[in-house]
């Protein structure tokens, strides 16, 4: 790719993943295999297509990037080697960077309230986590019902645990400059 | 001393207008050598050419040099008019004035000194030129056939028509290819055995074509006009000259299960037994794999625990200890016609490629291939022409066809478009509609390649008249849901999955080439793509020919073909094997490399450049008649002149003729004394 | 340790110093019998002389004691079986004794179809490396000075290509003060003017005696290409420009070939540094090709060879 | 040096470069005119001697141009001729010819533009360097002379 | 929370990763690995100090963290000296594995990595999964098995091996089975006697990490992963994935089963840690939402009643021989008399 083309999303997107979106020829195999298809509005290659086609604006802004769950699905079975879950993957990243995420509130929510506790205890602290993102995305009323059974269950305790050496955790924040 | 001629061409003012073409005919006039220089408005007209000959007449010229165009233009012609003078046409040369010099440049003084240059040098390569003679090699005139599909088929008969002997060879039991098995053909939907069967038996019967069937060529020495081959005939047991072909051994066979694989799995088969009943020649193969009395024998036990076939037949041609037979044949020309096979999806893939995991791996029953479905669909057929589904016999009421199964799929291993397929979905999805005509048929695909006289018609026939669901999108899940096979799809035209209780799935499995394919192209010296596919000699100019002379290739050995491609290919290798047979010897430029043995030491790193397999090691005997030594030596019907021998050799004792040693060093010399 | 060397070799005869370890023992012992069961007409390998060590044929089973190795065993000896020396060949049936090195000559002449492996049976030996000069009284140990510069790093010091395989494991060569490597490092360092002076002022000391195609072992044809006439690619007299084109071009025919056995610069009486070519031409098929050249018959030679990827940063 | 004329050969090959250069004729591509073409069937056939001969008969730089690869019209020629003026690029390099003396390669029939190009930058490079006076010093007295 | 060692020393430990999630919400799943390790001699000692891989949120967010998270664990691992880690959770594993990959192929990062974790990092440890260790253990699980004096309780039971996306995708990261039909947890199910039920939704998502976030999307599809393993006739499921198991698990109640009972969702390392005779307490089986007890309890009652029906039918058959016996010394010399011919 030349400097010129890094320029378009699509060249971002192929210097953050070494994909070139061009590759994708459209033929749907990765949509029909999603597992999110039928809640999200853009499908994996209805994602590829805007990166090809630079529709920066649509591809950055849009829900359903933020409904992906990862599962590879798409990218086991691309028949051409795009890759569609790590440009997804990228994308997101590159919305999260505009400012243009507009992650459905409850996700963004989780995602931060899931990094804060890293960040603050190295390990994820369930308990505090769940706490966390009932404050974050104000659904407060949310699995009230199992948070006990968890309890009793022995699966929730109140005590983060907390490694020794936080400060390496910080600076790995700090050098990928995330801040929850 | 030579004496040569140097003749400058004006071109009208496309040399005249940058070059002084006086200035040039005069400087060379005086130069070492030269006997005759002139200039003339067009040397390549008659007049100019008459000028030549008088010239070569009148001055006793021993050599030529036209100061002209590109040889690329003009060399043959100018030649043609030296030869009609009585001097070798090889002592006639053209100096590059025109595209290499009045053309690239404006300045006159630098263009006139720069084609004065050029035209010395060239002289002083003349000085050093060789009369030579064209090299004349004799012609076999009978031709090998390898592989006796339609392809095959078609050239055979082309060439025998034509008047010359051909041998087939066919590695299966009969002749007839993958054509004998489809049901029917598009865009025509005529029945392919009744338009195959004639021209099979034709071929059986002509009086010019040897066939041999259960045969695989072995082994191919020489070159273009003078090929030996050795075929392999491999152990019928059943004697081909005895047997009637009343099928009496057959029916007695014990061994009926045995899968069949002219039916693609969905028949059987007995252990001694024909491929199918139209087979070429009906005389039947014994399968020794399968047979009961050698799986006995493999045991080693002592009396033979079968022969039912043998008491079975009334004229004793049943032999059981028959072996693989050697025929050697010598022919002047080679087509190869060994056509494809299919993709198959399973686990266990063949080199860099992968199998369809979220197909199944071919393991649901119900999930068949285009073959398959031929068979189905075939009156001769498993099922008589009823369309029944391989897992319990029933009638499909939903078939769901994929296109681009392997195919277009880099993944997989396969990048290339099979291009047969789309066409043959339609068919296939066709047929179904005709005889089940409640059913549904669904095709998914990714784009419709129907380029073809009547092709797309005929697939838009299969939507707009049989009402094929056509579905835009590539599948990503097949697996056995219960009796129903689900297909999870994605209809990218309207943006929706698409979920499938299909009774039948027929995948469109991508075209291979066929397996031996590459110890073939080894043997014959020619090249394969990486897909296993034959290489032609250009893929415009040269489309039936090789990087071999003399071997030709027809049908889908060389890429995805269809019949009409296939035959055209067919009769335009026939068209090229004849024009080779018209003469009883061909000539070719004497441009191929000599040794000189008297300094060569047959180190042989020339035969390990040789791009042709042209050099071999030969023994040099002294007076005494003992071998005292070997050295190299290049057949000049297989060399081609492009002189890498001669860069490699140490010593320098391969000279290629046209182009020494001693003309580019005077060349090189010549231009010192630029100024 | 010379006074031990010279006890042990005057208590058994030999002349000039050679140590008679178990390894000259077995050699010798294996001379015998192939001369004795006449195996071999001749068995062609190293005595030890006033001045030092040099080649010697033993015909005779009973003179198999003359033959010694030890580091002063410079001369590649396959040398004798070019085939321009048919007159060695004469003698009959060879057993020639080889260093590693050599062993890499052996396979050279049986690749390009000068000998076929009947014709010779090969005794190996264990190399610790050799000096730089044949000519010393006795067998000394190799030091940083006195070892033969091309022997550091050697990575054959136990031919696989031999009949027989004798003498004791040997330690590594010693690192000369400065190996031929750092040498072409250092030459590369200068700027090309200067390496174009030292060069061109090299080869204009050549005098044209060949004794560097004389000697070479892969130098087999029988008529060399500088003494070919129409055309006269190489000019035959010793003039700065016909020397140059000589040297490169036989450096270039060895390319790949050489075996770095160094005996074209040993015998240069004018002492070009032969051998910075041609370890250079070494590291150049290395670099490129990742070819370096063994004693297995069967590896192809890198020119003559090619990939489809080879490297082409220099073709525009 | 401004009215230096740098001499260059080409020894290129007669199926892709040498109908490359046609080309460039056809199309009436100029050009410099400072490179003297000698025809070759394939880059195959081209010696290192050739180069050195030049040279020492007084070129100030040369060209070596044939097919791309996968193009040979004799298949591989130019694969072999690739490893051939690999190692002597370099082994030149190391003598102390300056590379930018040599120019190697790949034009294929339909690249007269590449042509044009690849001759005028050889003539500038070349041009840049002046002639190959070094080379020359080396000729005999006698020559110099004359 | 130093490393504390479960290792007989039978076998060279390896580095243990439990996870935040074997920490917590799925505690069993650690409980019921030390167990089992234990039982089958594989010495794991859990890496001290260890810190959270960051799945999902990490590599969801930002690439660099999302594998700059895990390095620092891998490198932890280094220079503990192991050359392997034991990454049980599924994500974890996924995680762990994707990052080696990545500093392994992609440019720079190998460089990049020890100065975000202030770290020296090789990249030289392997990341397994329970379930990979499990297969390979196989043949020592059958062993063990077949010497555990208590009857098998897991004899002939049906189960459904669900792999879900994290142990098998993408192939380049996990790559120990195939990614579309993959056999290992069924191997591992057939081992300890139980038979793995042929099914279709062994590679499809239950939801990941929405569990919390989108719970919607996660009850949709972890119905039809369920309702496709009783269709198929499984008794339950088995998983190696905390995540699964909480969908699946913990989200079952809300897929408002239509009747049926529920179906209980068990970590492989239990099945194993059953098929050896451990107590379903020390498996911590007791923990899930679904309650295992009803199955359990039935499966052992069935294994006691085999076991009973067995011992009858071989005292028997001992009586028969005694009497047999018995009858032959007293007509010593006599024909043997028809019916004692056999």
């Amino acid at each position: 790719m030349t400097s010129e083309s890094r320029r378009t999303l699509a060249g971002e997107i192929f210097a953050a993943t070494g994909v070139n979106a061009a590759t994708c020829y459209q033929c749907g195999k990765c949509s029909a295999g999603c597992p999110m298809a039928s809640e999200s509005a853009l499908r994996p290659h209805a994602v590829m297509r805007l990166v090809m086609q630079d529709r920066r604006e649509q591809a950055l802004t849009d829900e359903s990037i933020w409904l992906c769950l990862t599962c590879e699905t798409c990218s086991a079975r691309c028949p051409n080697d795009c890759d569609p879950a790590r440009v997804i993957d990228a994308v997101r990243e590159l919305s999260i960077e505009a400012g243009s995420a507009d992650m459905p509130r409850t996700i963004s929510a989780f995602h931060k309230a899931f990094l804060e506790q890293i960040r603050s205890n190295g390990r994820l602290h369930e308990f505090g986590m769940v706490m966390d993102y009932k404050l974050r995305s104000g659904e407060l009323m949310k699995d009230v019902t199992s948070a006990p059974g968890m309890l009793t269950r022995g699966k929730l305790s109140f005590r983060a645990e907390r490694i020794e050496a936080l400060d390496e955790i910080r600076r790995i924040f700090e050098k990928c400059g995330v801040t929850p | 001393m030579s004496r040569i001629g140097v003749f400058v061409c004006q071109c009208g003012e496309n040399i005249a207008r940058t070059v002084d073409v006086e200035a040039v005919a005069e400087a060379l006039r005086d130069h070492p050598g030269v006997a005759f220089a002139t200039g003339y408005k067009y040397m390549c007209s008659d007049p100019g050419q008459a000028l030549v000959r008088e010239a070569i007449a009148e001055h006793g010229l021993t050599g030529v040099v036209i100061a002209a165009c590109s040889p690329h233009m003009h060399e043959k012609t100018f030649r043609r008019a030296v030869d009609k003078a009585g001097l070798n046409k090889f002592m006639c040369e053209m100096a590059n004035i025109r595209e290499h010099c009045s053309w690239i440049h404006e300045d006159r003084a630098d263009a006139t000194a720069k084609a004065i240059d050029i035209t010395r040098t060239i002289v002083e390569k003349v000085k050093h030129n060789q009369p030579l003679e064209s090299i004349r090699i004799p012609v076999t005139k009978r031709a090998l056939v390898i592989g006796g599909g339609i392809a095959g088929i078609q050239a055979a008969l082309d060439i025998a028509d034509g008047g010359h002997q051909v041998i087939l060879v066919e590695k299966d039991a009969s002749i007839g290819g993958h054509m004998s098995q489809l049901s029917e053909t598009f865009p025509t939907l005529d029945c392919s055995q009744c338009i195959l069967t004639p021209r099979m038996v034709e071929a059986y019967q002509h009086p010019n074509i040897t066939l041999h069937t259960w045969s695989e060529v072995e082994k191919v020495k020489g070159y273009i006009g003078n090929f030996e081959v050795t075929i392999r005939k491999k152990a019928r047991s059943v004697n081909e000259d005895l047997c009637n072909g009343c099928g009496d051994c057959q029916a007695a066979c014990p061994v009926r299960k045995i899968p069949s694989e002219f039916e693609a799995g969905l028949g059987k088969r007995t252990a001694i037994s024909v491929p199918f009943p139209q087979a070429v020649p009906n005389i039947p193969v014994l399968d020794r794999q399968n047979c009961t009395l050698f799986k006995g024998r493999r045991k080693g036990l002592a009396k033979e625990v079968c022969g039912k076939c043998k008491e079975a037949c009334l004229k004793g041609a049943i032999d059981y200890d028959a072996e693989d037979a050697f025929i050697e044949e010598e022919v002047g020309a080679i087509v190869v016609a060994t056509g494809f096979k299919l993709y198959d999806i399973g686990r266990e893939q063949p080199e860099g490629l992968k199998g369809y995991g979220e197909y199944g791996y071919g393991e649901v029953p119900d999930v068949i291939d285009g073959l398959q479905f031929e068979r189905l669909a075939s009156a001769s057929g498993p099922t008589a022409g009823a369309i029944l589904r391989p897992s319990d016999s029933t009638e499909p009421k939903t078939v769901v066809f994929v296109h681009c199964v392997g195919s277009r799929d880099p993944e997989k291993g396969i990048a290339y478009c099979s291009k047969i397929c789309c066409m043959y979905n339609a068919k296939h999805a066709m047929l179904y509609k005709h005889k089940v005509h409640d059913g549904r048929a669904v095709a998914f695909y990714m784009d419709i390649r129907a380029a073809g006289k009547g092709y797309d018609e005929f697939s838009r026939r299969a939507i707009e008249e049989d009402g094929a669901e056509y579905i835009r999108g590539r599948v990503s899940r097949i697996f056995r849901d219960g009796d129903k096979v689900k297909v999870w799809g994605y209809d990218t035209l309207n943006g929706e999955q698409v979920v499938i209780d299909a009774d039948m799935v027929v995948l469109a499995t991508a075209i291979r080439p066929q397996d031996g394919i590459r110890d073939l192209a080894q043997k014959l010296s020619i090249s394969t793509d990486e897909h296993g596919f034959i290489n032609e000699a250009h893929p415009k100019l040269r489309p039936v020919e090789t990087n071999t002379a003399g071997v030709f290739v027809a049908g889908a050995c060389q890429a995805p073909r269809d019949i009409p491609e296939s035959v055209a290919m067919a009769s335009a290798s026939a068209a090229k094997v004849m024009s080779l047979f018209s003469a009883d010897e061909l000539e070719r430029e004497p441009a191929v490399a000599l040794v000189n043995e008297s300094t060569c030491i047959g180190c042989m790193r020339c035969a390990d450049v040789c791009a042709y397999g042209a050099i071999e090691q030969r023994d040099i005997c002294a007076i005494d008649g003992h071998v005292c030594g070997h050295v190299a030596y290049v057949n000049p019907g297989v060399c081609q002149g492009c002189g890498t021998c001669q860069a490699v050799c140490l010593s320098k004792s391969v000279e290629l003729q046209t182009f020494t040693d001693e003309q580019i060093y005077s060349e090189i010399n010549a231009l010192c004394a630029w100024e | 340790m010379s006074e031990t060397a010279t006890g042990a070799q005057t208590s058994d005869g030999t002349a000039g110093g050679a140590k008679v370890t178990a390894g000259v023992k077995e050699l010798r012992e294996i001379a015998r019998t192939l001369l004795a069961e006449g195996d071999v007409r001749v068995i062609i390998g190293w005595e030890a002389a006033r001045r030092g060590a040099r080649p010697v044929f033993v015909t005779d089973p009973a003179e198999a004691d003359r033959l010694i190795f030890d580091a002063r065993c410079v001369h590649n000896l396959v040398t004798y079986l070019n085939p321009r020396r048919d007159h060695v060949a004469e003698l009959g049936k060879i057993g020639l004794i080889v260093k590693g090195c050599d062993a890499k000559a052996v396979a050279g002449l049986l690749r390009e179809a000068q000998l076929t492996r009947e014709d010779v049976v090969l005794i190996g030996v264990r190399c610790g490396g050799v000096l730089e000069e044949n000519e010393m009284p006795a067998a000394v140990t190799l030091t940083p000075d006195n070892v033969a510069p091309r022997c550091y790093g050697c990575d054959i010091r136990e031919p696989a290509l031999v009949d027989h395989l004798v003498g004791e494991p040997q330690p590594e060569p010693p690192r000369p003060a400065q190996t031929i490597d750092e040498r072409i490092a250092a030459l590369e360092d200068k700027p090309l003017e200067e390496r174009w002076a030292f060069w061109t002022e090299q080869f204009s000391k050549c005098v044209r005696c060949y004794a560097c195609r004389q000697v070479c072992p892969l130098c087999v044809c029988e008529r060399c290409v500088a003494d070919k006439t129409r055309p006269q690619w190489i000019e035959p007299s010793p003039h700065a420009r016909g020397n140059l084109s000589w040297n490169i071009t036989r450096a270039l025919h060895l390319a790949g070939r050489c075996v770095g056995c160094g005996e074209c610069e040993r015998f240069c009486p004018v002492g070009i540094p032969l051998s910075l070519m041609n370890r250079k031409l070494q590291q150049i098929v290395a670099e490129r090709y990742g070819y370096t050249v063994g004693d297995d018959p069967e590896q192809a030679a890198p020119i003559g060879d090619y990939r489809l990827d080879d490297g082409q940063e220099f073709i525009k | 040096m401004s009215d230096f004329e740098p001499r260059i050969t080409a020894f290129v090959c007669n199926w892709c470069t040498y109908t490359g250069a046609d080309l460039a004729g056809t199309s009436r591509l100029h050009m410099a005119s400072n490179v003297r073409i000698i025809r070759l069937p394939c880059t195959g056939r081209i010696d290192p001697l050739f180069i050195i001969k030049a040279f020492e008969r007084g070129a100030d730089g040369v060209i070596v141009s044939g097919c791309h690869p996968a193009d040979c019209h004799y298949t591989s020629g130019n694969y072999h001729a690739r490893r051939r003026f690999a190692v002597f690029h370099d082994i030149m390099a190391f003598v102390g010819v300056d590379p930018r003396r040599m120019t190697f390669s790949w034009v294929s029939a339909s690249e007269g533009a590449k042509w044009r190009d690849v001759v005028d930058e050889a003539v500038a490079n070349v041009r840049e360097l002046g002639p190959f006076e070094a080379y020359r010093a080396l000729a005999p007295e006698a020559e110099r002379q004359a | 929370m130093r490393g504390d060692a479960v290792s007989d020393g039978a076998l060279a430990d390896i580095a243990y990763y439990p996870g935040c999630s074997l920490h917590g919400t799925s505690r069993e799943f650690d409980e019921s690995l030390r167990a089992v390790a234990a039982e089958l001699g594989i010495g794991i000692t859990e890496i001290s100090d260890w810190s959270c891989c960051g799945a999902s949120s990490g590599h969801t967010t930002d690439h660099l963290l999302g594998v700059a998270l895990p390095a620092r664990n891998l490198a932890l691992a280094e220079e503990q000296g192991y050359d392997t880690v034991l990454a049980p959770c599924a994500a974890c594993y996924n995680r762990l594995s994707a990052a080696r990959l990545a500093i392994a192929t992609e440019d720079g990062l190998a460089e990049r990595i020890p100065d975000v974790i202030g770290r020296r990092f090789g990249n030289t440890v392997q990341v397994r999964n329970a379930v990979e260790l499990l297969r390979d253990a196989a043949a020592s699980v059958e062993e063990k098995v077949a010497a555990t004096l208590t009857p098998n309780p897991l004899e002939g039971v049906k189960l459904a091996a669900y792999y879900g996306c994290l142990l098998v995708r993408p192939a380049e990261v996990c790559g120990y089975d195939d990614p579309e039909q993959p056999t290992s947890m069924d191997e591992v199910i057939s081992a300890c006697g139980a038979d793995a039920v042929d099914w279709n939704m062994k590679v499809e998502c239950c939801g990941g990490a929405f569990s919390v976030s989108r719970t919607s999307s996660v009850v949709r599809l972890g119905r039809a992963i369920i309702d496709d393993a009783r269709a198929h006739g499984a008794e339950a499921i088995v998983v190696a994935c905390p995540l699964c198991h909480s969908n699946l698990d913990l989200r079952q109640k809300a897929m408002a089963l239509r009747g049926e009972d529920p179906l209980p969702i068990l970590f492989v390392t239990q099945v194993v840690g059953l098929a050896v005779g451990l107590t379903p307490e020390s498996l911590g089986l007791e923990r899930h939402f679904v309650d295992t007890e009803p199955l359990i309890a039935r499966l052992i009652e069935q294994a006691a009643a085999r076991d009973a029906e067995e011992r009858r039918v071989k005292q028997e058959a001992a009586a028969k021989a005694a009497e047999r016996a018995a009858r032959q010394k007293a007509g010593a010399g006599a024909a043997p008399k028809d019916g004692d011919a056999q």
